[in-house]
């Protein structure tokens, strides 16, 4: 970058640089205040925090460059994602303002503020500047550590221990006290059976002579499908299989065959039909508890799966 | 060009994380508007450094960034607390100065 | 000799202390105790008239320093006695008679359970009227003033159970004190006149002042008077003072205290002598008060309030002969002085027959009572003898001199005056006359019981014999004796003191004294006072000593009427003062609440709705509060720009 | 630097304020006699201090003086002059009275709370000698700033005592006394507060005035009227005057002054008799006082000035008070009235700017203060007995109770200025006062003696003459203990009125230093009697200032 002792003007590649990376760094900050989610405005947020990394290297401060680009964008933009998910990435608040007038208040002042920050850089003297030549002549990093050490090792002590205050203060406020005793193993299973709760582990669905998709309740002894054998979450999507029928559909579709083998074709082409049909009738069997086989959508969507299990 | 368009920059992104914080209620989000205000201090910090050519600016930016770490994790517990008792991260939901 | 003046006073203050602060272990022999430090007192003034009478006549006043009273800057006020003949006449006058009826009362509050309370306040009236003559400044003279008001105030109301005594003390006290505010005015005057208000230098120097101070001076004096000695326009309150036990309106309100003013009068002298306005004024209030209260005299049924018009009206005389400067100062103190014997033995006359008719004290349910108590109706019949100024008695010798000397003022006023005195002899005698009549002629008229809702004045000493059929008695000794005294007194005072003018002589050193003829000669004005007393005992006695007296008094006349109700006297005050004085302290108590408070209560209660207002911006939201930041931030840039710009 | 003797007056009331709260709750009788030992102590420490007062001495005496705050110039200025010294005297005499008169006052309603913490007693009594202590120290104050700080912390123990403590004889429900009780205390508070805050102004504005004349700007009296001689310092007419307002208003609304009064009457009316004494007899006190010491000596011009208007206020309030006095229903709020009347008086002697007015003033104020103390607690006692402040619910009282009523009718006859008792003194002397200067004014003001005396005795009249009414039948007559609060002060009532001089002794030349700082000369009399006649002699005469201590 330029190490002009004293200029009027930087270069126009840096020229370049700062136009194209504003208008950058703007669209990611109106982002970050403007997206319904809060994980695009952390994303945001961290899009621009990278371009301003860029701007300090821009300006010579090196290691604030890289420390933005590390600590910053890298470790606490983080922890914001990482508290987003704890809070619920769903979590997407409505834009629609409660408070009546604060958009517009809030638009005024921020108009008015703009513009009187920037009429009061506006109307400072600031034509002419002297780059960080001598400053950094001895290297960034080394001039910031002689200026630590030396001049603010007071502030410089006391931010560390700040920081060390904040991290006991985060736990002190995330900490949470157990109220009760830890139960023990014996107990929680005493627990269980008083409960009446199902003791031993639940039955593995799937009927092993044929199947063995978990979407494939098992039989009881007298053939019916127990739903335990079916995880609560495909229940409840209702994507329970019953292969129940399936033997006979079998059967049907062997004495097609062999009807087509002596020769029947009129009665093959229905035949050829006949398959899908069973295929729907599986479908639907599939389909059962949402009622009506007919014109059902989620049997409409089976098929394929049901043909992919038949293969 | 002149850096003081950097100045111009920064005033403009401190301008519209300060209006963030006035428009969203979501508590994260208005953390991170805060952060983004901070940034943009930072911002204009190094770029006078640069302009005065010392580095006292960018001790400041360093300090400022050290601080804005602190406060980010205490605030994030604040949240995590509040959202913890009130399955909320809104602001306008912690209303209790008024009776 | 000196210190036997403060002796004077403080005998008969002890006896006040100790009977009040000395609780009931006093009740039993606490009244002798009380009459013993009067009678003390009585003799110590004696000792100093003998004392007096031994020395020249021109250097026979005492004086003794007590102490510096109230010293500040240029304000002083001593704790100093003077006694001197006028003094003196005054201090024989009350210890003398006020012993006497201190005789007399313990026979008369026999009965009561608050006796030795009534002699304490007898004795404290005692010292305060000492105090009043004997003060050697105008101040300390206010003090004895006001101290014969309050004991006056405690005696009248002495039956405080009863409304009517209550009201009555009330009152006296507080038209005293219109009055005694007229005192405190003339010191005032004095002190930014003189710079100082002792008798002697203000006296001796009133002549250095403007003729237009004195006249104020004079007039506030009057006032002053006019309040203590109940003279119009002050005089609504002596009629009502009736409701105090008998002796006490003997003593105060008939001998000694209603003479104060008198005596006020003669002792300034010097200044009324100086402002022949205020003298015009006096005479005037005298003239007025003398047919005034000898009117009202004649239409009170009720014996004390007869009485009472009968003393208003001899104070008449008295102002009025004091009005008239020295012509008259003697003869106003004498007058006052046999007014004292045959008066306050005309109240305890009365005061024995109300005893007797168990306290009834409408005249109408009198008479006849001659045979019944004898030795009342002789001293009673000399007292009457004495106030209508039969030939030879006291009352003769001093109202005659005081008409005489009303012709000598000279000029139509002279004439006027002497007109009106005249025809107020004449009015004496007829009330006098129709209270003996209906006292102790015709036949008795008490044989029934009267009505209990009959207006007993007097509250039974002894409740349970109340309203039995009354026995008329003599009264026990204690009370005979007084009255016999008071009797010689009031027949031979006036002519001891007319023995080659002893009186005049003996006064003459301290109320200068010129005489003064009238136009028409003494011996013409003896006629003519002769000639209306007999027109008024004649008409009196057509009037009521021919025909029999009807129980319930007859409708009567409008003046009657207007006389019964002391010519309409507290009706005036009614209205002019009492009316619109309520209507002026409701309204600004409704003022004080509504007005004052409420401004304040206003100012309050906006304050509270405009904070009412302003707390609708807590709304609690901390955006809400961010954009108040925001723009304030703003606002102090655009402030730090402009300071920058200008 | 010798013994801090005014400092300890002062201190000893307030260790005992400390001691007395710091009584364990159970034991109450205690903190009552704790409280009483600790009042004894100061009215100890007061006769010493009147004993050391050498009247014919230096004006401010028993002077203390330490650097307080020295960026400003505050200073830690104690003296006496011989108005403080009256005034100290009187406050040292009335309150252990006032703590025998409240005996019971503050003993809890129900017996034996549970919480230990609940001692009211303990804090009543308390409060009452804290109030001492401040009333002590802003009598003796020197320093201006040290007397505003105490002339306005008063106001914290005194809401507390009315607030907090106020007369369970309303004879209306308890929740309605309460509200008006706490009504009143807000009042008082609010009232007081203004007028300390606008003379917190002027405060300000004096010390910035002096800041610019002397170079170092100074609060100490002696040093500002030292520098007012010497002409080093002189105010502009404009800012003196205002100055004086904001001085005056705060003393105005204190002392009370028409049209501020509206305080008084519900104050006196909602606390209990004690309180009440202690508002009127001893604080509002200090209000006059300042007047005399500060508003005089600080801003003579303006006072001057200001004069006129001040004479009609007092002239106002002395009627206006007296005639709400008999338009009154409630005992306390008659005395109340009667008392802004007294203080019409104290005032209009204290602005008529004569020997006699402010001397009389002086002393009106000690008379005002026994005087109403005794009419006051005697109707405490009154109240207590019958649990009613109507008048109506009185009568006959006399014929129960005569040592009561009697005790009664002395309090009222002296609060009418009857003469031998002390208040005719001072009324006469605030009266002879005013008219030598003015006389219409003194004129117009002797119509108070009037109503005065139309007040009292109507009160007497319908509370203790006339049939004994049932309710007050039985009434028990006065204990030994309200007898002992009665009876010293029915005697000093009574020595003072007939012989006065220790106490003019003590106060003349206070007063005349005054005048000296305002420069008024008494008025002349017309004709002045040389000769003082034949009898005149006598030692006392010349220098009557001279002895009697």
């Amino acid at each position: 970058m330029t190490l002009a002792a004293a200029a009027s003007t930087t270069s126009t590649g840096e020229a370049v640089q700062f136009w194209i990376l504003a208008t950058v760094a703007v669209i990611g900050a109106l982002g970050t205040i403007l997206m319904r989610k809060a994980v695009h405005s952390a994303l945001c947020l961290a899009g621009t925090m990278i371009v301003l990394a860029i701007f300090y290297l821009a300006n010579g401060a090196y290691f604030l460059g890289v420390v933005q680009i590390v600590v910053y964008t890298g470790a606490i933009m983080m922890l914001f994602l990482f508290v987003v998910m704890l809070v619920g990435v769903t979590a997407a608040d409505s834009l629609k303002e409660t408070l009546k007038g604060q958009r517009w208040l809030a638009a005024l002042c921020g108009l008015g503020f703009g513009i009187l920050l920037c009429a009061g850089i506006g109307n400072a003297s600031l034509k002419s500047f002297n780059g960080l030549g001598q400053a950094n002549s001895g290297g960034n990093v080394e001039g910031l550590a002689a200026l630590i050490f030396t001049k603010y090792v007071f502030a410089f002590e006391i931010t560390g221990a700040l920081l060390i205050t904040a991290a006991v203060g985060a736990m002190v406020l995330t900490h949470r006290e157990r109220t009760e005793r830890a139960l023990s193993q014996r107990e929680q299973s005493e627990r269980r059976v008083r409960g009446g709760k199902q003791v031993p582990p639940l039955p593995a669905p799937g009927v092993y002579a044929r199947h063995n998709a978990v979407d494939i309740p098992g039989l009881l002894p007298d053939g019916t499908p127990s739903e335990l054998t079916v995880s609560a979450t495909l229940r409840g999507r209702g994507q329970v299989r019953d292969v129940s029928g399936e033997a006979l559909a079998d059967l049907a579709a062997l004495e097609q065959r062999s009807a087509r083998w002596l020769g029947r074709d009129a009665k093959g082409g229905k035949g050829a039909k006949d398959p899908k049909g069973a295929d729907r009738r599986e479908g639907g069997g599939g389909a059962d508890q949402a009622g009506d086989p007919g014109d059902d959508p989620a049997g409409a969507g089976h098929p394929e799966d049901s043909k992919g299990v038949a293969k | 060009m002149n850096p003081v368009n950097y100045l111009y920059l920064s005033a403009l992104l401190f301008t519209i994380g300060a209006a963030g914080v006035l428009i969203r209620r979501n508590a994260i989000v208005l953390f991170m508007c805060v952060e983004l205000m901070l940034n943009a201090c930072n911002l204009a910090f190094v770029t006078f450094s640069r302009m005065h050519g010392n580095l006292d600016g960018q001790i400041i930016a360093f300090f400022t960034m050290v601080v804005a770490a602190a406060e980010v994790v205490v605030g994030l517990a604040i949240i995590v607390t509040v959202f913890r008792s009130r399955h909320s991260a809104s602001v306008d939901d912690a209303s209790l100065m008024k009776l | 000799m000196e210190n036997l003046i403060g002796l004077l006073v403080a005998a008969p203050l002890l006896g006040a202390a100790l009977l009040l602060c000395g609780g009931r272990r006093l009740d039993g022999k606490g009244h002798l105790l009380g009459t013993a430090l009067a009678v003390a007192s009585f003799v110590i003034g004696a000792v100093l008239f003998a004392d007096m009478l031994g020395r020249d006549e021109h250097d026979r006043a005492l004086h003794s320093h007590l102490f510096s009273w109230i010293p500040v800057g240029g304000f002083r006020a001593d704790v100093a006695f003077q006694l001197d003949q006028l003094s003196m006449t005054f201090v024989l006058l009350i210890t003398g008679v006020g012993s006497l009826i201190h005789i007399y009362s313990i026979g008369y509050m026999e009965h009561d359970e608050r006796r030795r309370r009534f002699f304490g306040y007898l004795n404290l009236f005692l010292a305060a009227m000492l105090l009043l003559v004997l003060a050697d400044n105008y101040l300390l003279l206010y003090v004895g003033w006001e101290g014969v008001g309050l004991a006056s105030y405690l005696l009248i109301g002495f039956w405080q159970h009863k409304p009517s005594a209550a009201t009555a003390a009330k009152k006296a006290f507080i038209v005293n004190r219109v009055g005694d505010v007229g005192l405190s005015i003339a010191i005032m005057l004095m002190f930014t006149t003189f710079g100082t208000f002792a008798f002697a230098p203000v006296l001796s120097h009133a002549t250095d002042a403007s003729e237009g101070k004195l006249t104020a001076i004079g007039l506030m004096l009057l006032l002053a008077a006019c309040g203590k000695s109940a003279q119009v326009p002050l005089q609504s309150w002596l009629g009502d003072a009736m409701e105090g036990p008998t002796p006490v309106s003997a003593l105060i309100h008939a001998a000694t205290m209603v003479t104060a003013g008198v005596y006020l009068i003669t002792r300034s002298g010097a200044i009324f002598n100086a402002a022949p306005d205020a003298q015009t004024a006096v005479v005037t209030v005298g003239a007025v008060t003398l047919l005034f209260g000898a009117i009202v005299g004649c239409a009170k049924d009720d014996i004390k309030k007869a009485l009472a018009g009968s003393t208003m009206s001899q104070i008449g005389y008295m102002i009025l002969a004091a009005g008239l400067g020295p012509i008259g100062y003697v003869f106003a103190i004498m007058h006052l002085v046999t007014h004292g014997f045959f008066k306050a033995g005309l109240f305890l006359g009365a005061g024995s027959v109300m005893h007797a008719m168990n306290d009834e004290v409408d005249m109408r349910k009198y008479g006849g009572l001659r045979k019944y108590m004898p030795v009342t109706f002789v001293t009673f019949g000399l007292g009457y003898l004495a106030i209508i100024g039969f030939p030879g008695l006291s009352g003769f010798w001093s109202k005659d001199k005081i008409i005489e000397a009303a012709f000598a003022k000279g000029g139509t006023e002279g004439w006027i005056l002497g007109g009106v005195a005249l025809l107020g002899a004449a009015i004496t005698a007829y009330y006098m006359t129709r209270v003996m009549l209906l006292t102790f002629f015709g036949e008795k008229r008490w044989g029934t019981t009267p009505s209990p809702e009959e207006p007993s004045a007097e509250p039974a000493a002894e409740t349970a014999g109340a309203h039995a059929e009354p026995h008329p008695h003599e009264s026990p000794k204690s009370m005979t004796i007084p009255m016999i005294v008071l009797a010689f007194g009031s027949v031979f005072a006036g002519g001891l003191f007319s023995l080659n003018d002893a009186f005049l002589k003996w006064l003459e050193p301290v109320t200068s004294h010129s005489h003064g003829d009238s136009p028409i000669g003494a011996a013409t004005v003896t006629a003519g006072t002769m000639v209306v007393l007999l027109v008024g005992v004649g008409l009196a006695w057509a009037q009521y000593g021919r025909r029999p007296v009807p129980r319930t008094a007859p409708r009567g006349s409008l003046l009657t009427r207007a006389a019964r109700r002391d010519l309409l006297q507290d009706d005036f005050n009614h209205v002019v003062l009492v009316k619109p004085g309520q209507y002026l302290t409701r309204g600004l108590v409704y003022v004080d609440h509504k007005l004052v408070d409420g401004v304040v209560n206003g100012t309050a209660a906006s304050v509270g709705g405009l904070s009412g207002r302003l707390r609708k911006l807590q709304n609690g939201y901390a955006r809400s509060y961010a954009v108040g930041m925001f723009a304030g931030t703003a606002a102090l840039i655009a402030a730090t720009l402009l300071m920058r710009a200008v | 630097m010798s013994f801090p003797l005014l400092t300890v007056t002062a201190a000893v009331p307030a260790l005992g304020a400390v001691a007395t709260a710091a009584v364990p709750a159970a034991k109450r009788s205690a903190a009552k006699w704790v409280a009483l030992g600790f009042s004894l102590a100061t009215l100890v420490l007061a006769a010493i201090v009147l004993v050391r007062f050498n009247p014919d001495g230096a004006h401010y005496q028993l002077t203390e003086s330490h650097a307080w705050i020295k960026d400003f110039g505050v200073r830690y200025e104690l003296g006496v002059d011989g108005i403080a010294v009256a005034l100290i005297a009187l406050t040292a005499v009335l309150i252990p009275f006032i703590i025998l008169a409240g005996w019971h006052d503050a003993d809890p309603l129900e017996e034996a709370r549970p919480n230990r913490r609940w001692r009211p007693t303990q804090g009543f009594f308390a409060l009452i000698l804290m109030v001492e202590a401040m009333v002590v120290i802003s009598f003796e104050a020197t320093d201006v700033f040290l007397f505003y700080i105490f002339f306005e912390a008063m106001l914290i123990p005194m809401y507390f005592l009315i607030g907090g403590f106020g007369d369970r004889a309303g004879g209306r429900s308890e929740e309605e006394t309460a509200t008006q009780r706490s009504y009143a205390a807000v009042k008082f508070l609010l009232y007081n507060l203004a007028g300390g805050l606008i003379m917190l102004a002027a405060v300000v504005g004096l010390y910035a005035v002096t800041a610019d004349d002397l170079g170092t700007g100074t609060f100490s009296l002696q040093q500002i009227t030292d520098a007012r001689a010497a002409g080093t310092l002189d105010f502009a007419t404009g800012t003196e005057r205002l100055l004086f307002l904001g001085f005056f208003f705060a003393f105005a609304v204190k002392a009370p002054l028409w049209p501020l009064h509206t305080w008084l009457p519900n104050a006196m009316g909602e606390a209990t008799a004690p309180v009440a004494v202690l508002i009127t007899a001893v604080v509002d006190k200090v209000g006059t006082f300042a007047m005399l010491r500060f508003c005089l000596q600080l801003f003579p011009e303006a006072s001057k000035w200001a004069t006129p208007a001040i004479l009609v206020l007092a002239l106002i309030s002395i009627i206006y008070g007296a005639l709400l006095a008999v338009g009154q229903r409630d005992i306390k709020r008659l005395v109340a009235y009667a008392s802004i009347s007294h203080f019409g008086f104290i005032i209009l002697g204290i602005f008529a700017m004569t020997t006699q007015g402010q001397g009389g003033a002086t002393l009106y104020m000690v008379n005002h203060g026994i005087s109403t103390a005794a009419l006051m607690l005697v109707a405490g006692f009154l109240i207590s007995r019958r649990g009613s402040r109507l008048i109506a619910d009185y009568g006959g009282v006399q014929k129960v109770a005569p040592v009561l009523a009697g005790t009664f009718l002395i309090g009222g006859l002296a609060t009418l200025s009857l003469p031998g008792l002390a208040p005719f003194v001072s009324e006469f002397l605030v009266l002879v006062g005013t008219f030598s200067r003015y006389p219409a004014i003194g004129v117009i003001a002797t119509v108070g003696i009037v109503l005065a005396a139309l007040y009292v005795l109507v009160l007497y009249q319908r509370t203790m003459t006339g049939p004994v009414k049932a309710e007050v039948r039985g009434m028990p007559d006065l204990k030994v203990r309200e007898l002992v609060v009665v009876a010293p002060l029915i005697a000093l009532l009574i020595f003072l009125g007939v012989y006065p001089k220790p106490l003019t002794d003590i106060v003349n030349p206070a007063v005349d230093h005054t005048l000296s700082v305002v420069d008024k000369k008494d008025p002349k009399p017309e004709h002045p009697v040389t000769d003082a006649g034949w009898f005149r002699y006598s030692p006392t005469h010349d220098g009557a200032s001279g002895g009697a201590k």
